[in-house]
């Protein structure tokens, strides 16, 4: 378990270090993404289940839709994002 | 540079803050005297097997009932902010991807599915892990699948708003029923406790639980909408 | 009692219940929020009435029906009740005012507005740390909502920014609230601490909660995002977000730090940094919302520092907090709302208030709440405020709240002189009713407040005060015309001198005569003036009021607040005058520094205990005496414009009407004078590092009487140059009371009496020669004494009587001077002192010979008198100086006996020829004959030798031999002290005019250079919002994280 | 567990934090504030754990009467839930601003948005 945990820790940091220093935006969103994900799996181990799944179905899931909504948008009004 | 330097001077010294929080952080050996309350006495007081569920819709009611007025604030400021913004009118929709015969006929099938699932969901939030909020975020996935499917079509603004406004001032007049027939505002045991562990027990949970749910599904599907027609303003 | 809950409730049943109705039908929506916002105010109004009569107990109020800490629990106590109201009504009226964008952007926006102040009403009521945690997120959410109800693009931005920063403060405030919770295993606020002060565990957590909620108050220099909001949001917004969040924010920082007093420094430290820095910065700040911003950011922290001041104040944090805060919503609200009447943003352009006199006042009465000036909740806050931390040993913090307060009333009283003296832009479309009528309801708001807090306060009510009332009855009366509220005013004096004459004592009875009496005398003049004279009753009765309270105050609190009174009504007289703009402002600020020092140093003397009778002065602790010594004397000598703190009296006086030079100079100086005498009789003996203080004063008063006569003799402006020997008279003045023995102090009450006397008649001689040529240069008048017999006689009789030569009384105070100075060991100031009475000479001999005397100017042949009304006090003086020449002991006399309850030794003797003193003899009637003998002889012998004297023309400058090269250089009295110049022009360099022209520029440039900090990047402000918490830890945890 | 979980959940507030305010397109800051939430979610979930308890739903597995004994605290659990949400709404909120900005001016910089300043 523990190293479950450890091993989902560095992949939340990982992921967040991509998030932050990737030059493209969609990349950007999707491992801001990744990071709620690994989060959720942590909630999980850390016996909140409620929370994983609200992690991983609000934070993970519909904020990156919001992002990819207006990221597109954004693109196709001729934005780099 | 400059900037980004001092940046992470002062990021560095917040860390060491949260170092020492962290530092002399001890896990608690056995739960405090609030939790111990939870414990014990959610399942007579409140009726509801899932302690979590207890405590947001019970007895932090209130935080709840600001959480969902959170996203109704969102939605309308949403439609506000957007409604502000005078943009191209060339092109339409997100234009997320392209929705093909495959999706559209995807869609048809999966809605009423996961329409049901997230039903699922906040039914039993007063038992199992889930309740209002996941189960109104898969209510949304719905509405964001039917979007995705058919840029062009639109829910009935109409609808949403009524669902959003109805649910939401039930579950006030909820919370005041609390105040005059049991022990305060939103105390759920307005209606009967009932067996401890089925699916109509715990009092109003379940109802206010659904009440969130469909409030949340709608809030999230308007902010959605709101997002995907702004150009048409 | 409806239960509070129902405040939650209604606001957010209301929200949702908008979302039925159809977005067409937004009058129906509109209906639905107003009713809505009414209920929740009349439930929190019921609540305040309830506890106010006593009726109500704090309650607490149960969610979920189950006990805190399980369960979330709000509280109604007073403070909540309140506040409560303040929000809701704050709310209510933003509504009303707000109705046309609100339309606009249709039912949402009014959703969003009913969720914020549910929410603002939230934070004020409940207990849960978390919970008000969520309340804040709506708050902010609710903030980038409303910022869009702006007309203005700008704020799109702000709202950006806004939220940006509002992320940090939430991730400090989230982690703060968990470690909180895990450390005392309850998220209830009553379960919390005491946390000691410390920088790890349970201590950092609250540092962390701490620091997010004082970063919602905005504190200096982490509040670019609030000014930018301030500046860019809808006016009636930016009303809530002043008035409401900021308390609301406040009372939530007050309920934490209140659970652990340890933490109170840091909170103390906070507010006045922000109280401070925010004034100053606003100070170069030209954009009037932009500038309210700034005062708002000051505001809470002054009352942050009031927060932090909680274990002093003990019963009286209530009040006092209570009072800043009520005064700083009203009337930032007030401000924010009238903002929104005028159409431009500079400050300059507040001139179009004036096509409505009741905005101009309600204009006044917001900046005076500010400034905590009476009758308004603030000034018995302030009042209370000094006592308690004087008493406790923090006056450095009372010097501090005392400046920041001083920068703040100079910014705003700039503001206010802009408003009344520039140019009113062209082409003013109107004011909206319906946000006039918000401004006049907020009007009303303030006054009741002032009535409240007068009635709660443990000192007397000043609006129960009937000199003030008699003074505002004015302000109803303002409609008549002014010739029938000259009469009232007339009566009025006279009135309260008849009635108030039996409880006078002698000295009180010489100042009263001057004030009242003396007061009718002038307002003689006053019925020159036709038509309605809007602006001008009520703050000459308010000054009139304010003396005639003075005199009579027994304890240090009538005192002071009868000074604040006559300092705001003579402010507001000054600031009539035609140029008088930067010299009214010079005046304020001047005066309400000086009045701080008052406060400062009754605060020190009274050491906590109320009410202090003035007579305990005499008992100051030995250890304390000469701080309120010299406190209060600087405070008086502000008012007396002794030397180092003239230089607002030659513009004030001289710029001012013709009928207010005189209230101001012969009248409203002497106020300044009384409170010296009254200093001096009760502490007249007091030692610094074993110095009697007298002497310094002594010194001062010599010096103020030779510089002001000598900067006097080279005015060109005939009434600057009157209002130079004013400075100059107040010396002598001064000078005579120092010297604390008999004599002296009969001599300064004849100074008090002559100073009245002939610089009234001689400010309404040349008030009347402007009258009638437009120019107050002496070098464009010349013979006018063929045209102007009447005014050429008061002014010969003025400057005789004023120079000390005989007959008139002048010489009677001449000689009873040397006759007290004889008596005086003290060389040095008494051969300045010497020095300037031929030097009082050579001015008023310009007086007549540049005005009278000479040629007579082409274009004033046609000339006519004075008007007459403003000959007719002058020829009451010509006929008083005889009389007081001839018969001083009419009142010297009962003087002299009540002096000498304090000097029994060195008075003197009244026989019935004459006065007898140690050194010499005096008859008048003797010197007035001989004299009258000799000026008949000479003049006669003058007649005769020049009576073929050959008349030259005026433009025969033949003699001259020169060019001139500005057609003024011609003239005869131009610069017609030169030699003088050459000789001593080097004393009267403008050095303390340099010098506070250099304070105020620093201050400006500090301003100016700080405020860049604010860069508008978002980015910038989270970065400072950072460093604050940051720079915090650093400085809590020692330097060693 | 708890402890690794909470210095993940640090170190992720401190990127966010980071990123927030050092990336000037607005997106990525929001990202980046996104990330920051998040980490603070797991802050405080591992605040409410006990080692070796399981959640708290009492059913079947956890009998009442040694339910205080056998699960975790519920509270963070709970305030973690109502702050995702409101998170959710925050971001959906600067979102909607960034776009709006993006259309007044056609940039995504915040130095660019400075007219309001001093």
């Amino acid at each position: 378990m523990i190293y479950v945990a450890g091993l989902m820790g560095l992949a939340m940091l990982g992921a967040a270090i991509v998030a932050l220093a990737t030059k493209s935006t969609a990349v950007a969103v999707i491992a801001a993404g990744l990071v709620s994900l690994f989060a959720s799996v942590v909630f999980v181990l850390l016996a909140a289940p409620d929370v994983a799944m609200t992690e991983a179905a609000i934070g993970s899931g519909l904020t990156t839709f919001l992002f990819f909504f207006v990221l597109s948008r954004i693109r196709r009004e001729g934005g780099n994002g | 540079m400059v900037r980004a330097f001092v940046t992470l001077v002062f990021v560095a010294i917040l860390g060491l803050a949260f170092g020492r929080l962290a530092l002399d952080y001890v896990p608690d050996a056995a739960l405090n005297q609030t939790a111990v309350h939870y414990a014990e006495l959610t399942p007579p007081e409140t009726g509801a097997q899932n302690v979590v569920a207890a405590i947001i819709v019970t007895y932090r009611g209130l935080d709840t009932l600001g959480e969902v007025t959170v996203l109704f604030l969102t939605a309308a400021i949403v439609a506000l902010v957007l409604a502000q913004t005078s943009g191209p009118t060339k092109g339409r929709g997100s234009g997320l991807l392209p929705s093909g015969e495959l999706l559209q006929t995807g869609t048809r099938m999966l809605t009423p599915l996961i329409l049901l699932f997230g039903i699922y969901v906040f039914v039993n939030g007063h038992l199992t892990p889930g309740g209002g909020f996941q189960g109104g975020a898969i209510l949304a996935s719905a509405a964001l699948l039917l979007l995705l499917a058919d840029p062009v079509r639109r829910f009935s603004h109409r609808l949403l708003s009524w669902v959003e406004s109805g649910s939401g001032v039930f579950y006030v007049l909820i919370g005041v029923f609390g105040l005059f027939l049991a022990g305060g505002f939103l105390d759920n045991r307005i209606l009967p406790l009932g067996d401890f562990g089925s699916i109509f027990s715990a009092g109003a949970i379940p109802l206010i639980y659904a009440l969130i749910g469909l409030k949340v599904g709608a809030e999230f599907s308007s902010i959605l909408e709101s997002l995907e027609e702004a150009e048409d303003h | 009692m409806v239960s509070p809950i129902l405040i939650i409730a209604i606001g957010l049943g209301a929200a949702f219940l908008l979302g039925f109705v159809n977005e067409d039908r937004k009058g129906i929506a509109f209906a639905l929020t107003l009713a809505a916002l009414a209920a929740m105010s009349l439930i929190a109004l019921g609540w305040t009435l309830a506890f106010a009569a006593g009726n109500a107990q704090t309650a607490d109020i149960l969610t979920a029906g189950f006990p805190p800490p399980f369960a979330i629990n709000l509280r109604m106590g007073p403070a909540e009740a309140a506040l409560s109201l303040l929000v809701a009504a704050t709310g209510f009226l933003s509504a009303i005012y707000m109705r046309d964008a609100l339309y606009r952007h249709g039912r949402r926006a009014m959703a969003v507005l009913l969720v914020a102040i549910m929410a603002l009403t939230g934070i004020v009521m409940t207990r849960d740390i978390f919970n008000l945690f969520v309340f804040f997120e709506l708050i902010v959410i609710a903030t980038g909502g409303l910022v869009l109800l702006s007309e203005d693009r700008r704020a799109l931005a702000a709202g950006f920014k806004y939220l940006v920063v509002a992320q940090v403060i939430s991730i400090m405030l989230l982690i703060g609230i968990a470690f909180v919770y895990h450390a005392m295993g309850s998220l209830n606020i009553d379960d919390i601490g005491p946390v000691a002060l410390g920088f790890s565990g349970a201590g950092l957590a609250l540092f962390l909660v701490l620091v997010a909620l004082f970063l919602e108050l905005k504190p200096f220099p982490a509040n670019g995002w609030a000014l930018d909001i301030y500046e860019s949001a809808h006016p009636g917004f930016s009303a809530i977000f002043s008035a409401a969040s900021g308390s609301a924010a406040l009372f939530a920082a007050d309920k934490v730090l209140a659970t652990s007093p340890a933490w109170l420094p840091l909170a103390t430290a906070i507010g006045i940094i922000t109280f401070i820095g925010a004034n100053i910065l606003a100070l170069r700040q030209n954009n009037d919302r932009r500038l309210l911003g700034y005062s708002s950011v000051a505001q809470i922290g002054l009352l942050l520092t009031i927060v932090g001041q909680r274990d002093l104040l003990g019963d009286s944090y209530l009040f006092i907090a209570g009072g800043v805060l009520v005064a700083h919503a009203i009337a930032k609200a007030g401000l924010f709302w009238m903002s929104g009447l005028v159409g431009h943003r500079d400050l300059k352009d507040w001139a179009v208030l004036r096509a409505n006199p009741v905005l101009i006042f309600a204009f006044a009465t917001f900046v005076a709440m500010l400034v905590g000036l009476p009758p308004f909740p603030g000034f018995y806050a302030k009042w209370d405020l000094a006592h308690i931390l004087m008493a406790g040993d923090r006056a450095w913090l009372v010097a501090l709240i005392l400046i920041g307060a001083l920068i703040e009333a100079g910014y705003l009283f700039r503001w206010f002189g802009f408003a009344t003296k520039r140019e009113a832009p062209e082409g003013f479309p109107g004011f909206s009713v319906n946000k006039m009528g918000i401004v006049f309801v907020t009007l009303l708001a303030g006054w009741t407040s002032g009535w409240i807090w007068g009635d709660l306060s443990a000192n007397p009510n000043v609006l129960s005060m009937v000199p003030v009332l008699f003074a505002l009855a004015f302000l109803v009366l303002e409609p008549l015309p002014a010739r029938i509220k000259n009469l009232i005013a007339i009566a009025g004096l006279v009135g309260w001198f008849v009635f108030r004459y039996p409880a006078y004592d002698p000295l009180q009875l010489v100042f009263a005569i001057i004030i009242l009496v003396g007061g009718a005398v002038i307002f003689l003049a006053s019925f020159n003036w036709q038509g309605r004279r809007l602006g001008f009753y009520p703050p000459a009765m308010l000054m009139y009021a304010g003396l005639a309270m003075l005199i009579e105050a027994e304890t240090s609190f009538t005192f002071f607040a009868s000074w604040e009174i006559l300092t705001l009504g003579s402010y507001f007289l000054i600031l009539r005058g035609k140029m008088s703009e930067p010299h009214a402002l010079s005046y304020i600020a001047f005066s309400l520094g000086g009045a701080f020092a008052i406060l400062a140093g009754f605060a020190l003397a009274a050491n906590g205990t109320q009410p202090f009778e003035m007579a305990a002065l005499a008992d100051v602790a030995q250890t304390a005496a000469p701080y309120v010594f010299i406190l209060l004397a600087v405070g008086f000598m502000t008012k007396t414009a002794s030397i180092g703190l003239h230089i607002w009296l030659p513009g004030a006086h001289a710029e001012a009407e013709t009928d207010v030079s005189p209230m101001v100079s012969g009248i409203l100086l002497k106020a300044g004078l009384f409170g010296l005498w009254v200093l001096l009789m009760h502490m007249g003996q007091t030692q610094f590092y074993g110095i009697n203080l007298t002497y310094f004063l002594v010194w001062i008063g010599a010096i103020s009487a030779f510089l002001g006569g000598l900067m006097a003799i080279f005015q060109e402006d005939a009434k600057r140059l009157l209002a130079y020997s004013s400075i100059s008279q107040m010396g002598y003045a001064l000078f005579s009371l120092a010297l604390m023995n008999h004599l002296g102090w009969l001599l300064a009450l004849m100074f008090v009496i002559n100073h009245y006397v002939y610089k009234s008649m001689l400010f309404l001689a040349v008030g009347g020669v402007y009258a009638r040529t437009h120019t107050k240069l002496m070098y464009k008048m010349g013979g006018l004494i063929t045209l102007m017999p009447f005014s050429f006689v008061s002014v010969l009789i003025g400057i005789i009587a004023m120079s000390g030569v005989p007959p008139l009384s002048g010489f009677g105070g001449r000689w009873v001077f040397y006759n007290a100075i004889m008596t005086a060991d003290m060389r040095l100031p008494i051969i300045l002192i010497f020095l300037s009475g031929p030097i009082g000479f050579l001015y008023l001999f310009r007086l007549i010979h540049s005005i009278f005397l000479g040629q007579l100017k082409d274009e004033h042949r046609k000339l006519k008198e004075a008007p007459f009304w403003l000959l007719v006090p002058q020829m009451i003086f010509v006929l008083f100086l005889l009389a007081f020449a001839v018969v001083p002991g009419l009142i010297l006399r009962r003087v002299d006996a009540y002096i000498s309850t304090f000097f029994p030794e060195g008075g003197l003797e009244w026989t019935s020829g004459g006065i007898i003193s140690e050194f010499g003899y005096w008859n008048p009637v003797a010197i007035m004959l001989v004299i009258g003998v000799i000026f008949v002889s000479v003049f006669l012998l003058l007649l005769w030798m020049n009576h073929d004297a050959q008349k030259v023309k005026q433009f025969n400058i033949g003699f001259a031999g020169e060019r001139p090269y500005r057609p003024e250089t011609t003239h005869f009295a131009w610069n017609f002290f030169a030699p003088y110049r050459k000789a001593m022009g080097f004393l009267v360099l403008p050095v303390v005019t340099t010098f506070w022209n250099a304070v105020t520029d620093v201050l400006h440039e500090t301003a100016d250079f700080a405020r860049k900090f604010y860069t508008g990047n978002g980015q910038t402000y989270a970065l400072q919002a950072l460093g604050f918490v940051v720079v915090l830890f650093l400085i809590g945890s020692g330097g060693t994280p | 567990m708890a402890e690794i979980a909470m210095m993940s959940g640090f170190a992720l507030i401190l990127l966010g934090i980071f990123g927030a305010l050092t990336n000037r397109n607005l997106l990525r800051m929001i990202v980046a504030f996104s990330i920051a939430s998040t980490g603070v979610n797991v802050v405080l979930v591992s605040i409410g754990y006990l080692p070796g308890r399981t959640a708290p739903i009492l059913d079947a597995a956890v009998p009442l009467e040694s339910a205080a004994a056998q699960i975790v605290d519920p509270v963070p659990q709970a305030l973690v839930l109502t702050a995702i949400v409101i998170g959710l709404g925050v971001t959906a909120l600067m979102l909607a601003y960034a776009y709006s900005l993006f259309r007044h001016r056609k940039s995504l910089d915040i130095s660019d948005f400075t007219e309001l300043k001093w």
